[in-house]
């Protein structure tokens, strides 16, 4: 129990360390591709450093939940540094890393930014929101339905025993079935993380965005909170996506070599996995939102492919 | 002597009912109508007494006496009574003659086989008839069915009430005394009533065409 | 006499007692207060009898009846106890809140004295142990529900349209429910449910009254397609009133439903269960979907509560089917996660019908487009209708959670024993199921977040909304104690999911312990949750976080301004946020070809341009296609064929006695045959 | 006890003749509640000899009151005891010269039903019942309108022509008692099982016997005179009519039932009863759909009731004690509820449904009990009709007669939604703002969805019952218990159905 609160803390420490630097690397990839100098793998940081040490400015009919809301998203996504198996796969116990639970976890981030984003009481705010949530119910199937497919072969929904049971049995790793449904699962991260080609990060365009605007009218630590809260959720799904592909590096057993081989390890393959994704977003365009629920369908139909053939044909 | 013409007696009755009834349905003025309807009540008077000399019954022939008087005479001549008052005493059929007596046969063929299976283990003349009996009902019936005057559906009614007394004294010897005067006084009164209702709608309509009762519908 | 029986004669006084009071007492106002508070007591009475017969009390009342039939006995056993505590607790809450309405409708004598049977029906359903006793306070929940409706007729025109409805879909309920009943009656030769218990489930005469009594229960559980009073019904009525007939009556239909596959017919064919989750996953897709459309606030909760019947139908199909696969820990999980369900939505839904009441009470306004900021103005009452909408969404820390957590557990685990297939049936339907479930939650997170979004935060649309005040302590309190129940049952699973597992026995004995503090732990399927522990770790890493908002604070103090940013602009009005409608405008989108929305854009041009335009009028409203393909066409063909019928009876004697006349010759014609 | 067997035909005789000849005219006028109260106490009295264990018989068993004649005459009393009373303040609007005979020929309506009911001789049974269509012809006719002379002339001729053909039965059941050697029309010796009766006759006999008399039991496709003469007689008789007299048709069915299903078994007539119950069920549904007066209204639902019946005899002894059962229900409720239609007439001045609006609002003194009664009506509990209906349907399925009950249920349906739909109609709604009221008070339909505004009231509503209460609550509270009083009802009702099963 021990070494499993241990890991837990970990990571925690190190997500909110990693995620910031995961954002400016990614940044700075793009802006190098795109032959920009770029402002430096560091700025996350500071600009978090920044808002913190800033009044906030919060709207005269707003509501508690515009204080709420960001710290509510932080904690969902710390939450989820904490449960899901990034550095190593010891569950804790009364809470393991259950799927279902991970995924509500999530949900409550969500709800939360929603809600920011209706509280200010402007049309951005609300447009913001709505998008928000369109995409977020349609993403979810899709993402329970890739995990469950993933889970039949361990036969648990607890990702923790997912990734191990992958550790044991590589083979598993390769089969169409956990193929179709790692695709699924990118694309549901991709959407849930308001990354291209759902939503466009990097975007002011009020026709283009959807997270952006629900922050337009956050300020000062609020928006600090609630920058962290998506970087860190970003950085936790891409460490999950990365230990389900590769799950070599994962601590299972508490040892301490073991544990700097996992905080290594995870923070490589992130890194790595983020580098790829943002050479990968060079090149896609963002589709009109309208477009997005057949993207999302899609990528529901695969997964709804790797349960079934999971269960008929392995 | 009484065993061979008492058949003859019974099916010179019966034919008699059963023509009369045919005839009402072929003639369209009401006060013929009327007449045969006499001639039928005088009919059946004899069928009850010919049955009650037969069985030997002196309550029979009491009974007889009493159909003479009202089928053969009472009623007819409320009945006259009442068509002198109108102006019309034509009838305007729903069905021409032609298809009414056509309808009459079928009818008729229709009783003798109901008849026939109801009365299969019985070969009495008397239970030979019946089937008149039937078919002067479902002629009563027809003439309710397609006549337009209140009086022809009086006469109607009453040609139905007369085929169900031949059906009874046919096939069992008449229903027992206190009964028959029971009967005779309700198809008496039901006759009264009528006769009143066709008197009031003289009085509202100035004519007793029953067509025009259309008002309550649906 | 045993509790139990001293519980429901109780009942039967405080009926009669609360109907007197409604009857006589002159004045409105105490009217409300003396037949309130008898209702509340009824209620309660209800709570207390159902809670000594689900920890096992026993007793029985015979009901004399006049036709010589099975006794009519009343004895609620585990489950009967369970449902009946379900009904009371929501009893007890609108008729707390209920005190407050001293208006004329809501505080009429019809209203209390319909009020009292309705209740007194309602708690006492689940007590029946026959037939016939079981109809007969169907029938009564049901008259009461009419003539509470009944009551508020006065002020609005539509609630005539209403009453039809719900009287019409109610009695067809009923008669399947009879129907279903009388074939398993006329097949085992009794009607009490013991006798009813023998028949052969893999009989024809089981299947039919089977199919019969799903959907007569469904009905009351207002699933597809016999849902079509519900957006009807419940806007018409007043809050408390709805929250009684959508968090309790609906549970009389599950109570159906699991009378159904626990107690008469357990062990049912596999198709049963598949028909079941049939009905449940098309009732929770088309209920959610329609509530995320919708504008009106009660519409949208009442939508829901077809959604999360159709989940709890879902999860008591499940259970069916698994158990007809032999995956025993699985099925048992399932009929759990429904029972959970079942109590978690009682809670939340009649929380958030009765805040739904409190802001119609502030505001006379249920559309949702012309509300807003009600939060700063109803803090108590946006602090309920948050956490119940929490658990209508399914976050955690909620009951609502815990239900759908076990659900999907339950499915996740189902399709697969010992590593082995259980059934092709299965394993198509379970992945299917939870991608159902998964939608369906997805699109409910969208649902409330509307609804709570619109209503409770950013600045109010309307003059109403501004004016808003908060509601009096004595409707605050049932809905506080509504809430703190949503939060609660989610926070401490696990005495819930063990008393549920003994309602359920001895047919079925799950294997559920408690875990850490309350936490739940389904040995069938090996799954634990403890919702305490969760809130632990939450709150251990947040407080760093507070503290850097502590410190943070003191040195950066918040400032407020009247339009911050304000998307750039200066002329920022409360009009041009984000209503309802166009929040889930990119839904109607989405769904166009089942919510098959009609749009009326009106547009004003200044003058004669063609360019300038005065005024952009949009209008879009979303039709039930179930009512408009289905109820409307039928309907439409009832009232031809009543206005062909009226020439049958066209006023003709001639016709009338050529009926009689060829009656008489078909009956010689077949008597001489 | 025997001379409760007189009592209910004598007192109303010589009241209908003290009515006719009466110089006290407000006394005169109670002739009609006190013959009912005299068939009611008889009624009671007999229950009571025949719960004792005893047979009453009188005029050498012409006349004899079993436990079904005894039930049945109770029920002929409360019903017409309700009418009678809850009509007094009708009958005052009646034209003077006519009062007497009224009330005259109410009593003696009475005396016939009761005949009809203990009369052990099945001849002397069809004499009372078509004596019933004579005195009510002119009651029919009463308000001496062209509709009421339309009605009144289509019943006579409808209702005799009917009860014409139950003769022609009657006359072949009695032919086929030849065969025992002593021909008879008793009951009590016709329902032995052990005689010698010819089938092929009883067959044909039971069947015209049944066929008329379920003309004047309304059932399709014999009904067609009901609904005129049920909307035009004046609302006591309506309540007599649709309330006992259809019932003592149908207890006329029932005893030819025994006699056919002792000899050539229950199938014939079962099928016979179910197509006209069914035949009745789909007719009042068929024009309940659109209906625009309520007294038909009521009179198609009188015609439902009686098709339900008539399912219940079909379904044979499981269903009886749900169908007597029935018969009291049913009369009582339909009894009030003609009452209470003829006093919204003579209030509202229209028969249609669409000029009679917010009634609730306007009349709650009317629209009440009406509601509560139509609930009855339609079968909600605790009334006793509930009970009937369960118990017919419950029963249909133990007898194996599944389709049927299922296609009853379904037009059941239809009926409710009808029923519903115009009760709704007459009583439900905001009034149509009176000229010279406050326009910003009629409030818009839909605007207030808290519905805890007061509409601003219009109008002082109108509280008055417009006649005599007590009886309609007393009818009412009686179905409302009846059903739930095991002892001595349920007792009775037992023995009544095994009357009929044949046993005895």
């Amino acid at each position: 129990m021990i070494p499993a609160i241990a890991i837990a803390l970990l990571q925690l420490v190190l997500f909110v360390f990693l995620s910031p630097l995961l954002i400016g690397v990614m940044r700075q990839v793009r802006a190098r591709l795109e032959g920009r100098a770029g402002s430096g793998i560091w700025q996350p940081w500071r600009d978090v450093r920044k808002l913190v040490a800033k009044d906030p400015v919060r709207a005269a009919d707003s509501s508690w939940m515009l204080a709420a809301g960001p710290v509510t998203l932080l904690a969902s996504s710390l939450l989820l540094c904490v449960l899901l198996p990034l550095v190593g796969t010891l569950p804790l116990p009364l809470v393991p890393s259950d799927l279902f639970v991970i995924v509500s976890m999530m949900l409550i981030g969500v709800v939360a930014l929603a809600l920011v984003g209706l509280d200010a009481g402007t049309a951005f705010g609300g447009m913001g929101s709505s998008r928000h949530m369109t995409v977020a119910a349609l993403v979810e199937p899709t993402l329970l339905l890739a995990v469950y497919a993933l889970s039949i072969p361990a036969g648990t929904s607890t990702l923790s025993l997912i990734v191990e049971t992958r550790l044991q049995n590589p083979a598993v790793i390769i089969s169409p079935v956990s193929l179709l449904a790692m695709v699924a699962l990118a694309i549901a991260i991709m959407a849930e993380t308001s990354r291209l080609p759902i939503d466009n990060p990097s975007t002011h365009l009020e026709l283009t965005m959807l997270h952006e605007a629900m922050v337009l009218e956050a300020s000062g630590r609020d928006l600090a909170w609630l920058e962290l809260g998506s970087w860190l959720k970003l950085a936790a799904l891409l460490g999950l996506l990365s230990n389900l592909i590769l799950p070599w590096g994962v601590l299972t057993d508490f040892s301490l070599p073991g544990v700097l081989v996992g905080l290594g390890a995870v923070t490589a393959k992130i890194l790595l996995l983020g580098v790829a994704l943002s050479v990968g977003e060079v090149f896609l365009a963002k589709v009109r939102l309208f477009r997005v629920p057949e993207l999302l369908a899609g990528s529901f139909a695969l997964a709804l492919l790797a349960v079934t053939a999971s269960y008929l044909v392995a | 002597m009484f065993d061979t013409v008492f058949p003859q007696l019974i099916g010179l009755c019966t034919g008699a009912l059963l023509l009369t009834s045919a005839l009402m349905v072929w003639r369209h003025s009401l006060l013929a109508s009327i007449r045969l309807l006499s001639v039928q009540g005088f009919a059946l008077a004899a069928l009850v007494a010919v049955i009650g000399l037969e069985e030997g019954e002196a309550e029979v022939i009491i009974v007889s006496v009493l159909v003479l008087l009202v089928k053969g005479m009472a009623l007819p001549w409320v009945l006259a009574h009442e068509t002198r008052a109108t102006t019309r005493t034509d009838e305007a059929p729903r069905l021409n003659p032609t298809a009414g007596l056509l309808t009459v046969a079928l009818l008729t063929i229709l009783s003798y086989v109901v008849a026939s299976r109801l009365l299969s283990g019985d070969t009495s003349i008397s239970a030979h008839a019946a089937p008149i009996g039937l078919a002067m009902v479902l002629i009563g019936f027809l003439l309710l069915v397609t006549r337009r005057q209140a009086g022809s559906q009086l006469i109607g009614f009453l040609v139905l009430d007369n085929g169900i007394a031949t059906v009874a004294f046919l096939t069992s010897g008449g229903v027992p005394l206190f009964l028959e005067l029971g009967i005779s006084l309700d198809v008496l009164l039901v006759v009264v009533i009528l006769y009143v209702f066709a008197g009031r709608m003289r009085n509202k309509f100035g004519n007793t065409d029953i067509d025009q009762l259309r008002k309550l519908h649906d | 006499m045993t509790p139990v029986e001293a519980g429901m004669l109780g009942q039967v006084a405080l009926l009669a007692a609360a109907v007197a009071s409604a009857l006589l007492v002159p004045s409105a106002r105490w009217r409300s207060r003396v037949s309130g508070i008898l209702c509340a007591l009824l209620a309660a009475a209800g709570v207390v009898t159902g809670a000594i017969a689900l920890s096992g009390g026993r007793g029985a009342l015979t009901i004399p009846t006049t036709l010589p039939m099975d006794p009519l006995v009343l004895s609620p056993d585990r489950l009967g106890g369970l449902v009946m505590v379900v009904v009371s607790v929501v009893g007890v809450l609108a008729s707390l809140f209920g005190i407050g309405s001293a208006r004329v409708a809501s505080a009429s004598r019809t209203a209390w004295a319909s009020m009292a049977v309705f209740l007194f029906g309602m708690q006492l359903v689940p007590a029946a142990t026959d037939v016939v006793s079981f109809l007969l306070f169907w029938e009564i929940m049901t008259l009461g529900s009419t003539a509470l409706l009944l009551a508020h007729h006065a002020t609005r025109g539509t609630v005539a349209s209403a009453l039809v409805w719900y009287s019409a879909m109610s009695q067809l309920s009923f008669f399947f429910v009879l129907a279903g009943f009388a074939v398993l009656a006329g097949a085992t030769g009794g009607t009490g449910f013991a006798a009813l218990a023998t028949l052969d489930p893999s009989s024809w005469q089981a299947s039919l009254a089977f199919v019969l009594l799903l959907l007569g229960f469904g009905g009351k559980a207002e699933l597809v397609p016999l849902h079509v009073w519900v957006p009807r019904v419940l806007p018409e009525a007043p809050g408390h009133v709805a929250a009684a007939m959508s968090g309790a009556m609906v549970n009389i239909g599950v109570y159906g439903a699991l009378l159904v596959c626990v107690r008469l017919l357990p062990n049912g064919p596999a198709w049963w269960g598949v028909l079941i989750m049939a009905l449940g996953a098309v009732s929770a897709l088309y209920g959610i979907l329609q509530a995320s459309v919708a504008s009106n606030l009660k519409v949208l909760l009442a939508y829901s509560t077809t959604e999360n019947m159709g989940l709890v139908f879902l999860g008591l199909g499940a259970s069916v089917l698994l158990r007809g696969d032999h995956a025993t820990g699985a099925a048992d999980a399932a009929l759990l996660a429904a029972l959970l369900l079942m109590v978690s939505h009682a809670a939340f839904k009649a929380t958030l019908f009765l805040g739904a009441g409190a802001v119609a009470r502030s505001t006379r306004e249920m559309n949702l487009d012309r509300l807003g900021g009600l939060g700063s103005r109803m803090p108590w009452t946006a602090g309920a209708f948050g956490a119940a909408a929490l658990g209508a969404a399914a976050l955690p820390v909620t009951s609502g959670f815990v239900a759908e957590w076990m659900l999907l557990q339950a499915l996740v685990h189902g399709s697969r024993v010992g590593g082995e297939v259980v059934s092709v049936t299965s394993s198509v339907a379970m992945p299917l199921a939870v991608a159902v479930i998964a939608l369906t939650a997805g699109l409910a997170l969208l649902t409330f977040v509307k609804a709570y979004g619109i209503a409770f935060l950013a600045r109010p649309r309307s003059a109403q909304a501004t004016a808003a005040r908060e509601v009096p302590l004595i409707m605050r309190i049932p809905l506080i104690i509504g809430a703190l129940l949503v939060i609660g049952l989610g926070l401490l699973p696990g005495p819930l999911t063990v008393a549920l597992a003994s309602a359920v026995g001895p047919a079925f004995t799950p294997d559920v312990r408690t875990i850490g503090l309350a936490g739940v732990d389904a040995r069938g399927i090996d799954v634990v949750l403890d919702p305490t522990t969760f809130v632990a770790l939450a709150a251990l890493v947040l407080l760093p976080v507070l503290a850097a908002i502590l410190i943070s604070a003191r040195r950066h103090p918040t400032r407020v301004s009247p339009l911050p940013w304000a998307g750039g602009g200066s002329r920022l009005r409360p009009r041009m946020q984000y209503t309802a409608t166009s929040y889930a405008e990119p839904l109607v989108r989405v769904f166009d070809d089942v919510l098959r929305p009609t749009r009326d854009v009106e547009v004003t041009h200044v003058g004669e341009s063609r360019y300038l335009v005065e005024r952009v009028h949009v209008e879009q409203t979303v039709s039930d296609v179930i009512e408009t393909r289905f109820y409307r066409p039928v309907l439409g063909l009832a009232q031809r064929f009543g206005v062909l019928a009226r020439r049958a009876q066209n006023g003709s004697i001639h016709r009338y006695l050529s009926y009689s006349f060829v009656a008489l010759l078909v009956v010689l014609i077949v008597v001489s045959l | 006890m025997n001379f409760a067997l007189w009592t209910p035909l004598a007192v109303p005789v010589v009241l209908a003749v003290l009515s006719l000849t009466g110089g006290a005219r407000p006394l005169g006028r109670l002739g009609p509640i006190a013959s009912s109260a005299a068939v009611l106490l008889s009624g009671l009295l007999l229950v009571a000899a025949v719960l004792g264990g005893q047979v009453p018989t009188l005029g050498g068993g012409l006349l004899r009151a079993d436990a079904l004649s005894a039930y049945m005459l109770t029920v002929v009393g409360a019903v017409g005891l309700v009418s009678t009373w809850g009509g007094l303040g009708h009958t005052e609007k009646a034209p003077g010269r006519f009062a007497g005979s009224y009330d005259a020929l109410i009593s003696v309506f009475l005396a016939a039903m009761s005949l009809a009911v203990l009369a052990d001789n099945i001849g002397l049974m069809w004499a009372a019942v078509e004596a019933t269509t004579i005195t009510t012809a002119f009651l029919v006719g009463h308000h001496r309108t062209r509709s009421s002379l339309e009605a009144a002339w289509k019943y006579v001729i409808l209702g005799s022509v009917g009860v014409a053909i139950a003769l022609l039965g009657i006359v072949l059941i009695y032919a086929a008692s030849r065969g025992t050697g002593e021909p008879t029309l008793s009951w009590l010796v016709l329902s032995r099982t052990d005689l010698p009766l010819d089938p092929a006759l009883i067959r044909a006999g039971g069947a015209l016997a049944v066929l008329g008399f379920a003309t004047k039991a309304g059932l399709a496709p014999m009904h067609s005179w009901l609904p005129d003469a049920h909307s035009q007689a004046p609302a006591p008789v309506s309540g007599l009519m649709s309330g006992v007299l259809l019932a003592v048709a149908l207890y006329a069915i029932l005893r030819i039932q025994t006699i056919t299903d002792a000899v050539i078994g229950p199938d014939f007539l079962r099928v016979m009863l179910s197509v006209g119950g069914l035949l009745s069920l789909f007719v009042a549904a068929a024009l309940l759909i659109r209906q625009r007066d309520f007294k038909r209204m009521l009179a198609y639902s009188s015609i439902e009731h009686m098709g339900m019946m008539a399912v219940g005899a079909a379904i044979g002894p499981a269903a009886l004690p749900a169908v007597l059962l029935y018969m009291l229900g049913h009369g009582l409720t339909k009894a009030t509820l003609f009452v209470l239609s003829g006093r919204i007439l003579e209030v509202e001045g229209t028969p249609r449904i669409d000029d009679v609006r917010a009634l609730l609002v306007r009349r709650p003194g009317l629209a009440v009990p009406w509601l509560i009664a139509m609930a009855a009506l339609v079968g909600f509990p605790p009334f006793s009709i509930f009970f009937s209906e369960v118990g017919i349907i419950v029963a249909g399925f133990g007898t194996g007669m599944g389709v049927v009950v299922g296609i009853a249920l379904v037009l059941l349906l239809v009926i409710f939604a009808a029923l519903t739909r115009l009760t709704v109609a007459m009583t439900i709604g905001a009034p149509a703002a009176a000229p010279g009221t406050d326009p910003a008070g009629a409030a818009l339909p839909g605007t207030d969805p808290a519905g805890t505004v007061a509409v601003p009231v219009r109008a002082t509503p109108d509280r008055s019952a417009h006649g005599p209460r007590l009886p309609l609550i007393l009818a009412l509270a009686t179905t409302a218990v009846v059903a739930f009083i095991a002892e001595p009802v349920g007792t009775l009702l037992a023995r009544a159905a095994a009357v009929l099963g044949g046993a005895q």
